[in-house]
């Protein structure tokens, strides 16, 4: 039944410096940690960081095999990425003559370079980007958001929208069982039947459920600031995290 | 995988009426769960754009989501429902473009957009700024897509979905076709022009020293295959909920405007 | 001044049903009101109504001798907390924490107050080592009891609450209903409460409204409307039960009782007078 | 045989909550078990094992002697019938009779034969009127009554609710439960019921079980449990009303009871007797 909270919210040991750090400063630091992976080019530079964050997340006592799990993907991604750089980028001396059917591929340094460079970029970013989701939890990030300017219907939107995706997920498993308990899924044509009445109904179902609680979030005082403005100051141990993370990703991007 | 377990358990099917819209769907889900990166990023990944076009497509997105929060905030004043209601299509656009297909070419994903549905019912605007909002949570807490991509995936997405979608379903009522092929337009639009210009995006940034429009067709030709099907896909499961809608709860459709739609 | 006063109230819902009737009503402030009512009776409904969250078909609901849209939503909700009948319907945050801290939060309140608020609701109900447990792993008695401690972090002046007892464990209701009676003896709270469980009503209570088919049946305190059995009948209840073991007692039976007693307490004390008797005679 | 033989059942939740802590229990076909416990005691999880909706993280379930993993979904499901707590965790069509439509049709009755039964178990929940009614626009006891129909209309050999009561007027308590008692003496339909409302128990049901923190804590007759005090206290249960006030009067009074009825029609006896023998002094 958990199982759709567990999949959205964040993983790691919430006592741990990494996770309750404030959500300013982390999200100053995502920033910064993603544009130098954009602008740095190199190899160099996407490497480290990706290490960074794969040491961050152990750090932050996320279990390691999620991370690797989650990393899959862009894997994935990047090398397919990597591929059609080989394709597309003719640059550089000839490495290799691949015969393709009819037809001849021919490997450049450059396309290879470029393969990498756009590779480890995709890595890199998604690294950083992972370590993030796996270790922030969102009111945090929102009271950042509103810290920052953010118009508060965007915030309040986006607090309704994380709550709702939960609405509905549990809806989907409350019927799915409900029918499951009544010989809903015993035949492929009653599966057929209820996979049908599970999808017409859920947005529905759901819907309504989004208006009552809303109608209780009123009762109860609601007026549209779900996260009052974070006035608070930065407490001194997260300042200097935030000196220490900007010095270190200079010292990155310095190095490519 | 820890992550994709409880998504391949928990994700409720999207949205299907009629038998042989579950069997598509059914089919979909098995692909979803037999494909091994099953949760795979959506949308352009992180790191894929350079400094700067990501830089230039979130300039391109920025006017239509500022336009789409302005409509929003003057709605809610009038009504404090609107929230709610956007809420739970923002949280359906979500769920729905989480059925992920990984396209083998030009490291993107293929998968259905959701904002046919959002774009009819809360009108473009309104959607752009939901989808906007799904791709950002989606970066921030699936790690699908990205941040400095997010400009990127708004606008095809969330701009060029949501417009076309809407422009799709405007037209077809004029023409008054039935409920249903409305919707159908209106998810096919939403699906195919949003898969357009993800790959225009793709390939203006990675086309090499290829031709850009040599590139641009091949991006085409790898996203057909998974694409046209899901397109259709997305269609059929758009004008199947509003139909579906309008019989069970009409007073839903009456609640977002679209009363004249209910009525017929 | 009434501090709520229903107007031949009617609601008629969208697909036609007609929910309330014609209901009158007058609340006094430090009252405490039973909503009785057999299932579909219109409580919810009326409820609904209290606190603005659904608007009359025809008639009005006064606050304080002012119709309640005309107040403004802040008063309204800051002073009348509701306890809605379905948990899932009211709460909404992810942990339990969250969910109490809500209101007061929204109230203003320093962060430092809110904290201990939600400690002391969250004792109040018996679930302070819970705080941190998300809502959806909550047993369904634990999600009520949630809701409970969410309003009376609020403090409001009229807590309303619908059937607030379904699903508590019988301890929990014993200590729900000395809280409620607490609030309302000492710190003057005005409790207003649908419930089925006739047996509560004459421990705590002041006055009853009965309803049926959307209109006020009766309306008095529970010694009154108790010995109307034929209202009582016709709404779908039952007398409590010790009442119900010494009516047959007094009716069928013909034991000679000068009332019929509706706690416990007091049928120990007849039946202790009608045994006195006896020893009386033994004893001569 | 017994019909349902639990094993050592351990549940512990993805957070790491221990529902459940070796649970043995056996349930012969026929019998009328209550479920007692305090909220958060175990009930619902331990419920939820009887159909195989969750899986035990140690021990196990036999139904008729065989794993209740490894029977067939068709015949557990078709065969045991679930009432969940939260009638919203129930209820998934549109409109009343489709939802109750929906198990017989999927046991593959003839469209003729799934209205009748639809019809005869809307009738037998006191929901007849409503049959074209959208769900959403039912009141809470309205929606319970949904439930039980629904899985009456699939006739299994075992039915299990998880607090059927909990929200229905009083009326239809003793109708949902003479309903029960009939199917399960005239039928020999094997039920299982989780309750609070202790008042029933000695009614209807043969067989107690009292859990607390996951573990049984009692099991026997209604006799046997509620004679022991100390067991009932420690669940956070009370004595039924009627079995309170005999109590207090024999041990507190001191009144000489020969033993401590626990329904209406006991004590009446037990009153009438103690009178009597005064009316034969008076006689006297
Ligand atoms: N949203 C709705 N649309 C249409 N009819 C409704 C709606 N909500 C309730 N009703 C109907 O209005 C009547 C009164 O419902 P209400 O919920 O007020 O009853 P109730 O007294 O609270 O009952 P219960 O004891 O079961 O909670 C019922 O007949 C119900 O079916
Ligand atoms: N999904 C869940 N995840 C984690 N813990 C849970 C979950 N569901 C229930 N629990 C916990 O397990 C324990 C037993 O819950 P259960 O629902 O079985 O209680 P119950 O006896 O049915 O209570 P009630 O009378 O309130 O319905 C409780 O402490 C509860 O908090
Ligand atoms: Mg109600
Ligand atoms: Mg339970």
């Amino acid at each position: 039944m958990s199982g759709a909270h567990q999949f959205i919210d964040a993983q790691g040991d919430s006592r741990r410096l990494l996770v309750a750090l404030d959500g300013r400063v982390k999200l100053v630091l995502l920033l910064a940690a993603l544009l130098v992976n954009l602008l740095a080019g190199g190899l160099r530079v996407p490497l480290l960081l990706l290490l960074l964050a794969a040491v961050l997340v152990m750090a932050a006592g996320v279990p390691p095999r999620a991370f690797a799990k989650r990393m899959a993907v862009p894997v994935l991604i990047a090398l397919v990425a990597l591929l059609t750089q080989l394709f597309w980028v003719k640059d550089g001396e000839l490495l290799l003559r691949v015969p393709l059917l009819a037809w001849e591929w021919l490997i450049t340094s450059g396309g290879v370079r470029r393969g990498l460079e756009l590779a480890l970029r995709i890595l890199g970013g998604m690294g950083v980007l992972l370590f993030f989701a796996l270790t922030t939890p969102l009111p945090e990030l929102l009271r950042a958001a509103r810290f920052f300017r953010c118009p508060p219907v965007l915030v309040e939107l986006a607090m309704i929208m994380y709550r709702y995706i939960f609405l509905l997920l549990e809806e989907g498993v409350r019927v799915r069982n409900a029918q499951k308990s009544r010989l809903g899924y015993v035949s492929p044509r009653a599966g057929l039947n209820s996979s049908a009445i599970l999808g017409g109904m859920l947005i529905l179902r759901t819907f309504d459920r989004a208006e009552r609680n809303f109608a209780a979030m009123l009762c109860r005082g609601y007026r549209g600031a779900l996260t009052d403005v974070m006035t608070r100051p930065l407490p001194k141990r997260d300042a200097c995290v935030l000196l220490f993370g900007l010095g270190l990703l200079l010292t990155i991007f310095t190095l490519r | 995988m820890a992550m994709s377990g409880p998504v391949r358990r928990s994700l409720p099917p999207p949205f299907a009426k009629g038998g042989g819209l579950a069997v598509c769907f059914l089919v979909l889900v098995m692909g979803v769960i037999l494909v091994p990166a099953n949760a795979a990023a959506m949308h352009i990944s992180e790191g894929i754009l350079p400094a700067g076009w990501a830089l230039f497509w979130f300039l391109a997105a920025a006017p239509f989501v500022a336009l789409g929060v302005r409509q929003i905030n003057r709605r809610k004043k009038i009504d404090p429902m609107y929230i709610p209601l956007l809420g739970i299509f923002g949280a359906a656009v979500f769920v729905f473009s989480c059925f992920p297909i990984p396209v083998p070419v030009a490291g993107s994903t293929a998968h259905p957009a959701g904002t046919g549905l959002s774009a009819i019912f809360l009108g473009p605007f309104a959607s752009v700024v939901i989808a906007f909002l799904s791709l950002l949570l989606q970066a921030l807490f699936l790690a699908h897509g990205g941040l400095t991509t997010l400009g990127g995936n708004t606008f095809s997405m969330g701009v060029v979905g949501s417009f076309g979608a809407f422009g799709a379903f405007l037209l077809t009522r004029r023409l008054g076709l039935p409920l249903f092929w409305c919707g159908f337009a209106a998810g096919v639009a939403a699906d195919l022009l949003t898969y357009l210009s993800t790959s225009l995006e793709l390939a203006l940034a990675l086309h090499g020293d290829h031709s850009f429009w040599g590139v641009l067709g091949q991006i085409y030709l790898a996203f057909m295959p998974t694409q046209i099907p899901l397109a259709l896909l997305e269609g059929a499961v758009t004008g199947g909920i509003l139909v579906y809608v309008r019989r069970n709860r009409p007073d839903i459709l009456r609640k977002v405007g679209l009363t004249r739609e209910a009525a017929t | 001044m009434p501090l709520l006063k229903i107007e031949n109230l009617h609601h008629t819902y969208e697909d036609g049903t007609p929910a309330l009737n014609g209901i009158d009503l007058e609340i006094e402030p430090g009252e405490f009101l039973a909503v009785l009512g057999s299932n579909g009776s219109g409580k919810t409904t009326l409820i609904k109504h209290l606190n603005g969250l659904l608007r009359p078909t025809l008639g009005r609901v006064l606050f304080t001798g002012k119709p309640i849209e005309s107040v403004a939503d802040r008063e309204v909700f800051s002073r009348i907390g509701i306890v809605f009948q379905d948990p899932n319907d009211q709460l909404f945050a992810s942990t339990v924490e969250e969910d109490v801290a809500f209101g007061p939060t929204n109230m203003g309140l320093a962060p430092q107050q809110v904290k201990e608020r939600v400690h002391e609701a969250l004792h109040r109900v018996g679930m302070e080592d819970f705080a941190r447990k998300s809502i959806h792993a909550l047993s369904h008695g634990q999600k009520k009891r949630i809701c409970v401690a969410g309003i009376l972090a609020m403090a409001p002046q009229v807590i309303i609450l619908d059937e607030p007892t379904a699903g508590l464990d019988p301890m929990g209701v014993h200590s729900l209903m000395h809280l409620l009676e607490d609030l309302n003896k000492k710190q003057g709270v005005t409790m207003i409460m649908a419930t089925h469980v006739v047996d509560l009503v004459p421990l705590f209570m002041s006055k009853i409204a009965i309803l049926s088919k959307g209109r006020v049946l009766r309306f008095g305190t529970p010694g009154e409307v108790f010995g109307d059995a034929e209202a009582i009948e016709k709404a779908k209840l039952h007398l409590p039960l010790i009442a119900e073991l010494m009516n047959i007692l007094k009716t069928r039976d013909h034991v000679k009782l000068h009332h019929i007693p509706l706690t416990v307490g007091e049928a120990r004390r007849e039946i202790l007078r009608l045994l006195s008797v006896q020893d009386v005679i033994e004893r001569v």
